[in-house]
C-alpha cells in the first residue's frame, strides 16, 4: 500500500517546483503553468488528507473539485489576457513587460 | 442470467491453488490484458468490415467480395498491407509529439473500451464513477488528435486538428448533458449498477420523453464526437486531404484508423448500456414466457446486438447525409443541442423529483 | 450654546460667509465683523471669568460643558477654561483681529487666503477651549495644516521648502504627541479623555510616565521651538505672509508652551519632576542659542524668528521650573511674546511691503521715511528686550524671579545662564534698530516710500496698546493667571 | 431547509444576485438608447442594494455553518456596495467613450460579480465558501484590470494581476490544505477548537496569510500593485484600491479572530512585521513616484498597513476601527480617483504629477476636493481620515503594540510629505500650460459630492462610528 | 484492485501501439528519398511556417467549452444524489443552471457563437 507520506512528498515537490518556476520563468505561459502546478499540488494534498486521515467525510474531495473548477476559470481568464498581450506587443516574455516595472 | 464472475473466480481459485498470490495476480493481469487486446482488435476488424458492407449496401453496391468468402478476409489483408508499408517521419516535424500522438489516441480509446460492461461480471474497469471516468478517458483522445495535427508541420493537419478539437470538445458537452439526464434517473455512475437498474425496463422507455430526447441528442453528438460523417470535416478529404493524420503513413495511420472505428463502437456501446439496458434482455411485463425465452439468450449477445444496432444506425446516418460546414456544426451544437440538452435535463429532474417516471 | 464653543464656531461661520461672498469688500466685511466679534467675545469672557472668580468660584475650570462624542473611546467634546486659557483666548482674539488688518493689502486670491486663515483660527481657539485630550489634539492639528498652504501659496522667498519643513516637523511633533496621548489615555485606565479627570485619577504608573512624558513634551516642544527641534521656525516665519507670521509666532507657538504645561506636566507629573532637568538644559540652550543666532542674522524676519526661539524657550524654561511664580511668568511671557512678536512681524511685513527687502544691510534711515512704522518698531524692540513699563519686563522678571527661588545649584546656574539672554537680546534689537531706523538712507528709492495706511495703523496701535497695557497694569492679568497656575503646580508637586 | 432564513440572512447576497441578473438581462436586451441609461439603471439598483445590506437583522448561520451572518457583515456589505456605487458613477464618463461603450454591460456585471464574491467571502463560515468567494472576487477583477483591450498597459496589468492572484491563491490553498490536514474540518468554528499551534499549522498560517496579503497588497506581497494600478483603467484602479482591499482586510480580521484565535501570538508577530514593512516601504516608494496612479498605488499599500493596525489587536475596538477606516478611506480615495479619472478623460490621459501643476488655478473646485481628500488620507483633522487613523492607532495601542503605533505615526509624517507634493503641484508650482478648465459631468459630480460628504462628515458625526461599534466583535 | 486494473489497461494500450508499430517497423521496407520528408500539401511546395496564428474563434469555443465542461463536473456529483434531495435539489440546481444559461445567452447575444 502506498503511504500518505509518499503522496505528500509528490505534492510538496510539485508545490516548490511551481514556486520556483513562477519566480524564475519569464514567459507568461510558463508562469501560468507553474501556478497550475501549485494548484495541483494543493489538490493532491486535499485528496490525500481526506483519503488517509479523515476517510469518513468528503470535505477534502469537494474542496478539490471546486479548486479544479475555479482554477480552470482562472486559467481561461489568464490565457485570454496573455493572448491580448500577444496581440498588442507580439511577445509574451515578462522581460518585455518592463515598460511598467514590477 | 449467466454471471461471468463465476469463471473469473474459478480461474483465480485455480491459479492461487498452484502458485503464490502475487504471481497469480500477475498472470491474471496478463490474461486480462491479452483478452482486452484481442477483443479490441477483433472489434476493430469487425467494425471495419461492417462499415464497408453497410456503406456498400446504402450505396447499392456489393462492397468487398473478392478476398475470402463474401470478402471476409478483406480486412486482414488490409492490415497486412498496412504493416508492410514504410513508416515515414517527415522533416521539421516535432518528432517526439509526432510519435506520441498515436499512443494517446489509442490509450484514450482502450481506456474507454475497458469500461464497457459486456455481460454480467464481464467488465474490466467498473468504477463507482464509471460514467465519469469514461468521459474523462475518452476526452484524452482530443489531445492526441491535436498533437498529431500540431506536430506534423503541415497546414492541413493543423487545420484538421483544430477543427477536430473544436468539434470534439463542443459535442462532448451534449454527450455529457444527455448522459447526465440518465444519471439523474439512475442516481449512480457505476456501469454495472446502471445496467442492473434496467432489469425492469430500459431507460429509454422508463425515462419518458426526456430520455428519448437525450438518446437522440446522444446519437447526434456521439457521431460528431468520433468525427464521422456528416461531421467529418476534420478529415474532409476534399479540403484537407486527410486532416490531422495526413502525414501519418503505414501502421501509424492504421492506429488512428483503428481508434476511430473502436471509438464508434464505444459510442454505440455506451448508448446501448445506458439507454438500451446493456446486456439486459428485453422484458415485457406480464409476458412470462417471452421473458423466459429472452433470458436464455446470453448477456453478451444482447449487448453486442444492441451495440451493433446503434453502430448500424450511425452508419446509416453517415452514408445518408452530406457533410456540414464548420459553422453549421458549431451552430447545431451551441444553438440547438446545448440549450435543448439543458432544458431536457431540467425536464428530467422534474420528472424524477415528482416521480413521474415509470 | 456655551460661550466657549462660540470661539471655534465663529471662525467657522466666518468661513461660511467667506465661501459665499463675492467681492473683496464682502470678504473684508466678513473678516472685520468676525474678528471684532471674537475680540468682543474674549473681552466678555475675561469679564465674566473675573466676575465669577471674584464671586468665589473655586472650580479649576469654569464654563465647562461636555458632550459625548465617541463613546467607545470616551471621547467627549468637552470645553472649559481656567485663567491661562482665558488669557490665551484673549491673546488669540487680538492677534486674529490685528492679523486681519495686517492682511488688508493682500490681493492674490484673498478668499482662499482668509478661508485658510479662519481655519487656522478655528484650530487655535478650539485648542485653548478644549479640556478633552482628543479634541485638544484634533484642534492642534487643525491649526497646523492651513499653515502649509498659507505659507506655500502666499508666502515669499523659499516658501515651498519652508512650508514643507514646517509642516513635516510639526506633524512629526504631533505624531509623538498622539502616541503620548494614547499612552496617557490607556495608562490612566482608558476610562476618560478629560484632562481634569485624568489628573484627578492620578494613576498612571511611573514606568509608563517615563516613556510618555518625553514624547508629549517633545511633541509640544517642537511647536514651542524647543532647541534641537526649532529649525522649522526661522524658515517658516521668514517665508510666511505677514498675518500668518503674526498668528504663528503670536499664537501657534504658544500652543506648544500651553500644551507642555497643561498636558505633559499636568498629566504626567511624576515623570515631569524626574526628567525635567533634561528639558531644562535644552530650553536653556534654546534661550541662549536663539538669542545668539538672532545676533548674526541679516534678514529681519530671521532675526525675529530666532528671537522667538529664544523667548519661547524661556516659556518652556519657566514652565519646567515648577513653581507658581515662574509658571505665572511663563504665561505672562506667552502673552507678552505673542503680542510683541505679532507687532514685530506686522511691522516687518509692512516695511517689506514697501521696500521689498528685509535685509538689514540694505535698509537705513527709515525713521525719516516712515516715522509711524519706525516708532512702532522701536516700541516692539524695547518690549522685546524687557524695558520696564512694557510687557516683556513683567514677564521676564517674573520668570527669573521664580526660577531663582529654587534653592539648588542646578536651577540657579541655568537661571543665570538664561538671564544672559536679556543682554544678548538688547544687543541684537538695538543693532537692528540702529541700522535700519537711524543712520542714513542709502537707497534713494526708499525715500519716496509712504508711511502706514489706516489699516496698518489700526493693527499697530492695537498691539502697542495691548503691550503697554500689560506692561503698565500687569496685576489683573497675573492675578487671573496665578490661581490657575498654582492649581496646576500644586498638582504636579503633589 | 428553511427558505425564509435564506432570504433574511442572505438578503444582501440574494438582492445582489437579483441585481446581477437584472443588469445582465438589461445588457442583453437593451438597445443603443437603453445603453445610454445604463449607468442610471445600475446606480439605482445599487442604491437598493445598499439599503438591503444595511437593513438590520439578527445573527445566524445557514447551510450548517457554511454561511454566517452577523449584523457587522451587513454593515460591511453595505459599505462595499456604497464603494461600488461610487465607482460606477465615476466610471460613467470613461464608459461612454467610443471604444468602451459597447462593453458597458460587462463592466457593470464584472463589478457586481466581484462584489458578490466579496459578500460570500465575508459571510463565509467555511474555507470552501471563503475560497470560492475570494476567487469570485478576484477573477473578474483581472478582467476589469485588462478591460481596455487595445491599451497595452491594461493587458500587462491584467496579466500581472491574474498571475499574482493565482499564485497567491495557490499559496493560500496550500495553507488551507494543511489546516485541513491537521484538523480535519473546514468549518471556521470547528477548526478554531482544534488548532493547537503546531509548527505545521504555523506554516499553514503563514501561507494563508501570504495569500490574503496579496489581495490586500501588503509588503512583501505587493509587487503587482503598482503596475496593476497604473495599467488598469482608472475606475478599476479605484475599485481595486478601495473595495476589494477593504473586503479582504475585513475578512482577514474575521478569519484571524474566528479561526486562528488559538494562535494569536503567532499571527500578531506576523502582522507586526508585515505592517511595519508595508507602511514604511510603501511610503518610501511613494515619494519617488511621478505617475499619480502609481503614486496612489503605493499610498494604498501604506494605507493597507494602517488597516492592519486595526487587525493586529484582534479586539472589538479594532474591528470597529477597521470598518470605519475602510469607510473613510473609501470616501477619500474614491474622491482622489474621481478627480484623477475625470482629468484623465478630459485631457487625453494625463496622470503625471507635473500635469497637475497649476490645477488649482484652473479648476479650483476639483482641486479643492482633491486636496481635502488628500488631507483626509494623510490624517489631518477635521477631515474623517484623522478620526479613522486615530481609532486604528488606539486599537493597536490598546493591544499593547506601542512600538508599532510609533513607527506608524512616524510614517504618517512621511505620507503627509508626499500627499503634500500633490497639493503643492496643484496650488504652488507654477505652470505655463495647466490643465484647461472644464466642467465635470453629472455622474462624476454626484460621486465627488458623496465622497466629499464622507470626508467632511464621517469624522465629525460620531453616529456612524457608534453605529458600527454596536455590532463589532473581537477575540 | 481498481488501480491494478487501470494500470493493466493502460499498459495494454501502450503495448498495442508498441507491438503494432514494432511489427510494422520490423517488416516494412525502408528507402531514403528527400522528397519523402516534405510535408504533403497536395503536391504544392509548402510556403511559410506551418505553425501559424489561428482564428480566435477556436479559442472562444475553447473558453465556452471550459465553462460548460466544468459545470458538468458539478452537475455529475449533484445528479447522483438528486433523487434523495428531491425538490430541494431541484431548486438548488435551478440557480446553478440559471447562471449557466445566462452565460450561454450572453455568448449568443454577443455573437460569440457565430463562426465568422
Amino acid at each position: 500500500m502506498i503511504k500518505m507520506e509518499y503522496y505528500l512528498v509528490v505534492s510538496t515537490i510539485l508545490m516548490f517546483v511551481g514556486i520556483y518556476g513562477f519566480v524564475t520563468r519569464r514567459n507568461l505561459l510558463a508562469m501560468l503553468i507553474s501556478v497550475e502546478l501549485i494548484l495541483n499540488s494543493v489538490d493532491i494534498n486535499f485528496v490525500v488528507f481526506n483519503r488517509f486521515l479523515f476517510p469518513g467525510q468528503l470535505e477534502g474531495f469537494f474542496f478539490t473539485l471546486f479548486a479544479i473548477g475555479i482554477s480552470a476559470a482562472e486559467t481561461a481568464v489568464a490565457i485570454a489576457i496573455i493572448i491580448n498581450i500577444y496581440r498588442n506587443i507580439r511577445n509574451i516574455d515578462a522581460k518585455s513587460l518592463r515598460e511598467m516595472k514590477w | 442470467m449467466f454471471d461471468f464472475s463465476i469463471i473469473t473466480s474459478w480461474v483465480h481459485g485455480m491459479l492461487t491453488s498452484v502458485m503464490p498470490l502475487g504471481l497469480a495476480v500477475f498472470i491474471e493481469c496478463v490474461m486480462v490484458g491479452v483478452c482486452l487486446l484481442l477483443m479490441y482488435a477483433v472489434i476493430a476488424v469487425v467494425m471495419i468490415f461492417m462499415e464497408r458492407k453497410v456503406c456498400a449496401a446504402f450505396q447499392c453496391r456489393l462492397g468487398p467480395v473478392r478476398v475470402g468468402f463474401w470478402g471476409l478476409l478483406q480486412v486482414p489483408a488490409d492490415v497486412l498491407k498496412m504493416l508492410t508499408k514504410e513508416i515515414i517521419t517527415i522533416r521539421r516535424s516535432d518528432k517526439f509529439l509526432y510519435n506520441l500522438a498515436p499512443y494517446i489516441v489509442i490509450l484514450a480509446s482502450v481506456l474507454a473500451f475497458a469500461c464497457l460492461p459486456v455481460s454480467k461480471g464481464l467488465e474490466v474497469l467498473d468504477f463507482n464513477v464509471g460514467v465519469f471516468f469514461l468521459m474523462a478517458a475518452s476526452s484524452i483522445g482530443v489531445v492526441g488528435i491535436l498533437l498529431a495535427g500540431w506536430s506534423s508541420n503541415n497546414k492541413y493537419s493543423l487545420i484538421g486538428a483544430m477543427r477536430s478539437g473544436a468539434q470534439m470538445i463542443s459535442y462532448e458537452l451534449s454527450i455529457g448533458l444527455s448522459i447526465l439526464t440518465i444519471i439523474v434517473l439512475t442516481d449512480t455512475m457505476q456501469f454495472s449498477e446502471i445496467v442492473a437498474r434496467q432489469a425492469d425496463g430500459w431507460f429509454l422507455f422508463k425515462g419518458h420523453i426526456p430520455a428519448l430526447v437525450a438518446f437522440v441528442i446522444y446519437l447526434i453528438a456521439g457521431n460528431a464526437e468520433v468525427n464521422r460523417g456528416p461531421f467529418d470535416l476534420p478529415e474532409a478529404e476534399s479540403e484537407l486531404t486527410a486532416g490531422y493524420h495526413t502525414e501519418y503513413s503505414g501502421m501509424h495511420f492504421g492506429l488512428f484508423y483503428v481508434a476511430e472505428f473502436v471509438n464508434l463502437f464505444i459510442v454505440a456501446g455506451v448508448a446501448a448500456t445506458i439507454f438500451l439496458g446493456g446486456w439486459m434482455p428485453l422484458h415485457v411485463a406480464g409476458w412470462e414466457g417471452f421473458n423466459a425465452v429472452m433470458d436464455c439468450i446470453p448477456g453478451f449477445v444482447w449487448f453486442f446486438g444492441k451495440a451493433f444496432f446503434v453502430v448500424w444506425l450511425l452508419m446509416w446516418i453517415k452514408w445518408t447525409f452530406p457533410r456540414l460546414r464548420i459553422d453549421q456544426i458549431l451552430t447545431l451544437e451551441w444553438k440547438y443541442l446545448v440549450p435543448i440538452g439543458l432544458a431536457n435535463l431540467l425536464l428530467m429532474v422534474i420528472v424524477v423529483v415528482f416521480k413521474l417516471h415509470f | 450654546m456655551n460661550i466657549l464653543s462660540l470661539f471655534p464656531a465663529v471662525p467657522l461661520v466666518m468661513m461660511l460667509g467667506l465661501w459665499l461672498s463675492k467681492s473683496t469688500r464682502q470678504i473684508h466685511a466678513v473678516m472685520v465683523a468676525g474678528s471684532s466679534l471674537l475680540v468682543a467675545l474674549a473681552v466678555v469672557l475675561v469679564v465674566q471669568y473675573l466676575g465669577l472668580r471674584g464671586a468665589g468660584e473655586t472650580a479649576p475650570m469654569l464654563f465647562t460643558a461636555s458632550h459625548v462624542w465617541y463613546a467607545p473611546l470616551n471621547i467627549h467634546y468637552a470645553v472649559g477654561v481656567d485663567g491661562i486659557s482665558v488669557a490665551m483666548l484673549l491673546l488669540s482674539a487680538v492677534i486674529v483681529f490685528t492679523g486681519t488688518f495686517a492682511s488688508w493689502q493682500m490681493t492674490t486670491d484673498i478668499k482662499a487666503y482668509f478661508l485658510w486663515f479662519c481655519l487656522l483660527s478655528v484650530g487655535v481657539f478650539g485648542f485653548f477651549v478644549s479640556v478633552d485630550l482628543f479634541t485638544m489634539f484634533m484642534f492642534y492639528e487643525v491649526a497646523l495644516i492651513p499653515m502649509y498652504l498659507l505659507i506655500g501659496v502666499w508666502g515669499s522667498g523659499r516658501k515651498e521648502y519652508a512650508a514643507m519643513k514646517l509642516t513635516l516637523m510639526l506633524m512629526g511633533g504631533s505624531a509623538l504627541l498622539l502616541i503620548g496621548i494614547l499612552g496617557i489615555y490607556f495608562g490612566a485606565g482608558a476610562t476618560t479623555m478629560n484632562i481634569q479627570e485624568i489628573a484627578a485619577l492620578h494613576n498612571i504608573p511611573l514606568s509608563l510616565q517615563r516613556i510618555w512624558f518625553p514624547l508629549v513634551f517633545v511633541g509640544f516642544g517642537v511647536l514651542g521651538a524647543l532647541f534641537p527641534f526649532h529649525t522649522w521656525s526661522p524658515d517658516g516665519h521668514a517665508s510666511a505672509p505677514t498675518a500668518v507670521s503674526m498668528l504663528h509666532a503670536g499664537v501657534l507657538m504658544k500652543l506648544g508652551g500651553y500644551g507642555c504645561f497643561r498636558i505633559a506636566m499636568y498629566l504626567l507629573p511624576d515623570a515631569a519632576q524626574e526628567l525635567s532637568w533634561i528639558f531644562i538644559v535644552l530650553t536653556t540652550v534654546s534661550v541662549v542659542y536663539g538669542a545668539f543666532a538672532a545676533c548674526v542674522q541679516t534678514d529681519l524676519k530671521y532675526i525675529n524668528a530666532y528671537s522667538s526661539v529664544s523667548h519661547c524657550g524661556l516659556v518652556l524654561f519657566a514652565v519646567l521650573m515648577m513653581n507658581t511664580a515662574a509658571g505665572t511668568g511663563a504665561v505672562l511671557q506667552m502673552l507678552s511674546h505673542g503680542l510683541m512678536t505679532a507687532l514685530f512681524f506686522a511691522l516687518i511685513g509692512m516695511i517689506y511691503g514697501r521696500t521689498h527687502t528685509r535685509d538689514i544691510r540694505q535698509l537705513g534711515g527709515l525713521m525719516k521715511v516712515m516715522p509711524f512704522l519706525a516708532v512702532g518698531y522701536v516700541i516692539a524692540g524695547l518690549a522685546n528686550l524687557g524695558l520696564p513699563g512694557l510687557s516683556g519686563f513683567v514677564a521676564e522678571m517674573t520668570i527669573f524671579n521664580g526660577a531663582f527661588m529654587h534653592p539648588d545649584t542646578f536651577h540657579r546656574v541655568v537661571t543665570v545662564i538664561a538671564c544672559t539672554s536679556i543682554v544678548i537680546t538688547a544687543v541684537y534689537i538695538l543693532r537692528v534698530v540702529g541700522k535700519i531706523l537711524y543712520g542714513t538712507c542709502d537707497n534713494p528709492e526708499h525715500l519716496k516710500l509712504s508711511d502706514a495706511t489706516w489699516d496698518e495703523r489700526l493693527s499697530v496701535i492695537c498691539l502697542v496698546a495691548a503691550i503697554a497695557g500689560m506692561g503698565l497694569a500687569p496685576l489683573w492679568v497675573s492675578d487671573m493667571i496665578r490661581g490657575s497656575v498654582s492649581e496646576i503646580i500644586a498638582h504636579i508637586l503633589s | 431547509m428553511d427558505y425564509t432564513s435564506i432570504f433574511t440572512l442572505m438578503r444582501a447576497e440574494v438582492t445582489l444576485t437579483a441585481i446581477l441578473v437584472l443588469v445582465f438581462l438589461y445588457d442583453l436586451v437593451a438597445g443603443e438608447r437603453g445603453r445610454r441609461r445604463f449607468s442610471a439603471v445600475v446606480c439605482g439598483l445599487l442604491v437598493v442594494q445598499v439599503a438591503a445590506s444595511l437593513l438590520p437583522g439578527g445573527e445566524g448561520e445557514l447551510f450548517g455553518g457554511m454561511f454566517q451572518y452577523h449584523p457587522m457583515h451587513g454593515i460591511v456589505k453595505g459599505v462595499l456596495a456604497v464603494g461600488a456605487l461610487v465607482v460606477c458613477l465615476q466610471a460613467d464618463t470613461w464608459l461612454r467613450r467610443e471604444d468602451t461603450r459597447h462593453k458597458q454591460g460587462e463592466f457593470y456585471i464584472l463589478i457586481l460579480s466581484t462584489l458578490l464574491g466579496m459578500y460570500f467571502m465575508i459571510g463565509a463560515g467555511n474555507f470552501l465558501l471563503f475560497f470560492i468567494g475570494l476567487e469570485l472576487a478576484s477573477v473578474p477583477t483581472a478582467c476589469l484590470v485588462a478591460f481596455d483591450k487595445y491599451k497595452r498597459y491594461s493587458a500587462e496589468a491584467g496579466a500581472k494581476y491574474i498571475l499574482c492572484a493565482l499564485f497567491s491563491s495557490g499559496l493560500m490553498l496550500y495553507g488551507i490544505s494543511f489546516l485541513y490536514g491537521t484538523t480535519g474540518t473546514l468549518y471556521f468554528g470547528d477548526m478554531a477548537a482544534l488548532l493547537d499551534g503546531s509548527p505545521l499549522q504555523v506554516m499553514a498560517l503563514v501561507f494563508f496569510f501570504s495569500g490574503l496579503g496579496f489581495k490586500i497588497s501588503l509588503v512583501p506581497f505587493h509587487l503587482w500593485t503598482a503596475d496593476s494600478y497604473q495599467g488598469a483603467p482608472t475606475a478599476v484602479t479605484s475599485y481595486l484600491s478601495v473595495v476589494s482591499k477593504g473586503a479582504a482586510a475585513f475578512v482577514l480580521l474575521t478569519v484571524l479572530v474566528k479561526v486562528f484565535a488559538p494562535m494569536v501570538r503567532e499571527w500578531q508577530t506576523l502582522l507586526w512585521i508585515v505592517t511595519v514593512l508595508s507602511i514604511t516601504v510603501a511610503n518610501l516608494f511613494a515619494i519617488r513616484q511621478r505617475d499619480l496612479k502609481r503614486f496612489m498605488a503605493f499610498s494604498s499599500i501604506s494605507q493597507a498597513g494602517y488597516i492592519m493596525l486595526a487587525v493586529i489587536g484582534g479586539s472589538a475596538l479594532g474591528m470597529t476601527s477597521l470598518v470605519f477606516y475602510v469607510l473613510v478611506y473609501m470616501a477619500a480615495n474614491l474622491a482622489v480617483f474621481g478627480v484623477l479619472s475625470v482629468v484623465e478623460q478630459h485631457t487625453g490621459g494625463k496622470v503625471g504629477l507635473e500635469d497637475y501643476n497649476g490645477f488649482g488655478k484652473t479648476n479650483p473646485r476639483l482641486a479643492l476636493g482633491m486636496t481635502l481628500a488628500l488631507f483626509s488620507l494623510a490624517g489631518i483633522p477635521p477631515f474623517a481620515g484623522f478620526f479613522s487613523k486615530f481609532f486604528v492607532f488606539a486599537a493597536a495601542f490598546e493591544g499593547g503594540f506601542h512600538g508599532l503605533v510609533f513607527i506608524a505615526l512616524v510614517n504618517t509624517v512621511i505620507s503627509l510629505y508626499y500627499y503634500l507634493l500633490i497639493v503643492k503641484a496643484m496650488y504652488i508650482t507654477p505652470n505655463d500650460t495647466p490643465v484647461a478648465a472644464f466642467r465635470a459631468d453629472r455622474c462624476t459630480r454626484i460621486s465627488l459630492a458623496i465622497c466629499m460628504a464622507g470626508v467632511l462628515l464621517l469624522g465629525v458625526v460620531s453616529a456612524v462610528y457608534d453605529g458600527i461599534n454596536l455590532f463589532s466583535f473581537g477575540l | 484492485m481498481y488501480f491494478t486494473l487501470l494500470v493493466v489497461v493502460i499498459l495494454t494500450a501502450i503495448a498495442l501501439v508498441a507491438v503494432a508499430l514494432g511489427i510494422a517497423r520490423a517488416i516494412s521496407p525502408r528507402s531514403y528519398n528527400p522528397q519523402k520528408g516534405e510535408a504533403y500539401e497536395c503536391g504544392i511546395p509548402t510556403r511559410g511556417r506551418s505553425w501559424m496564428q489561428f482564428k480566435v474563434g477556436y479559442y472562444l469555443f475553447a473558453i465556452l467549452f471550459l465553462m460548460f465542461d466544468v459545470e458538468t463536473v458539478f452537475l455529475f456529483s449533484w445528479a447522483v444524489v438528486v433523487q434523495e434531495l428531491g425538490v430541494y435539489g431541484l431548486v438548488s440546481i435551478l440557480f446553478f443552471l440559471l447562471v449557466l444559461i445566462l452565460g450561454l445567452a450572453y455568448a449568443w447575444r454577443k455573437g460569440a457563437l457565430e463562426w465568422k
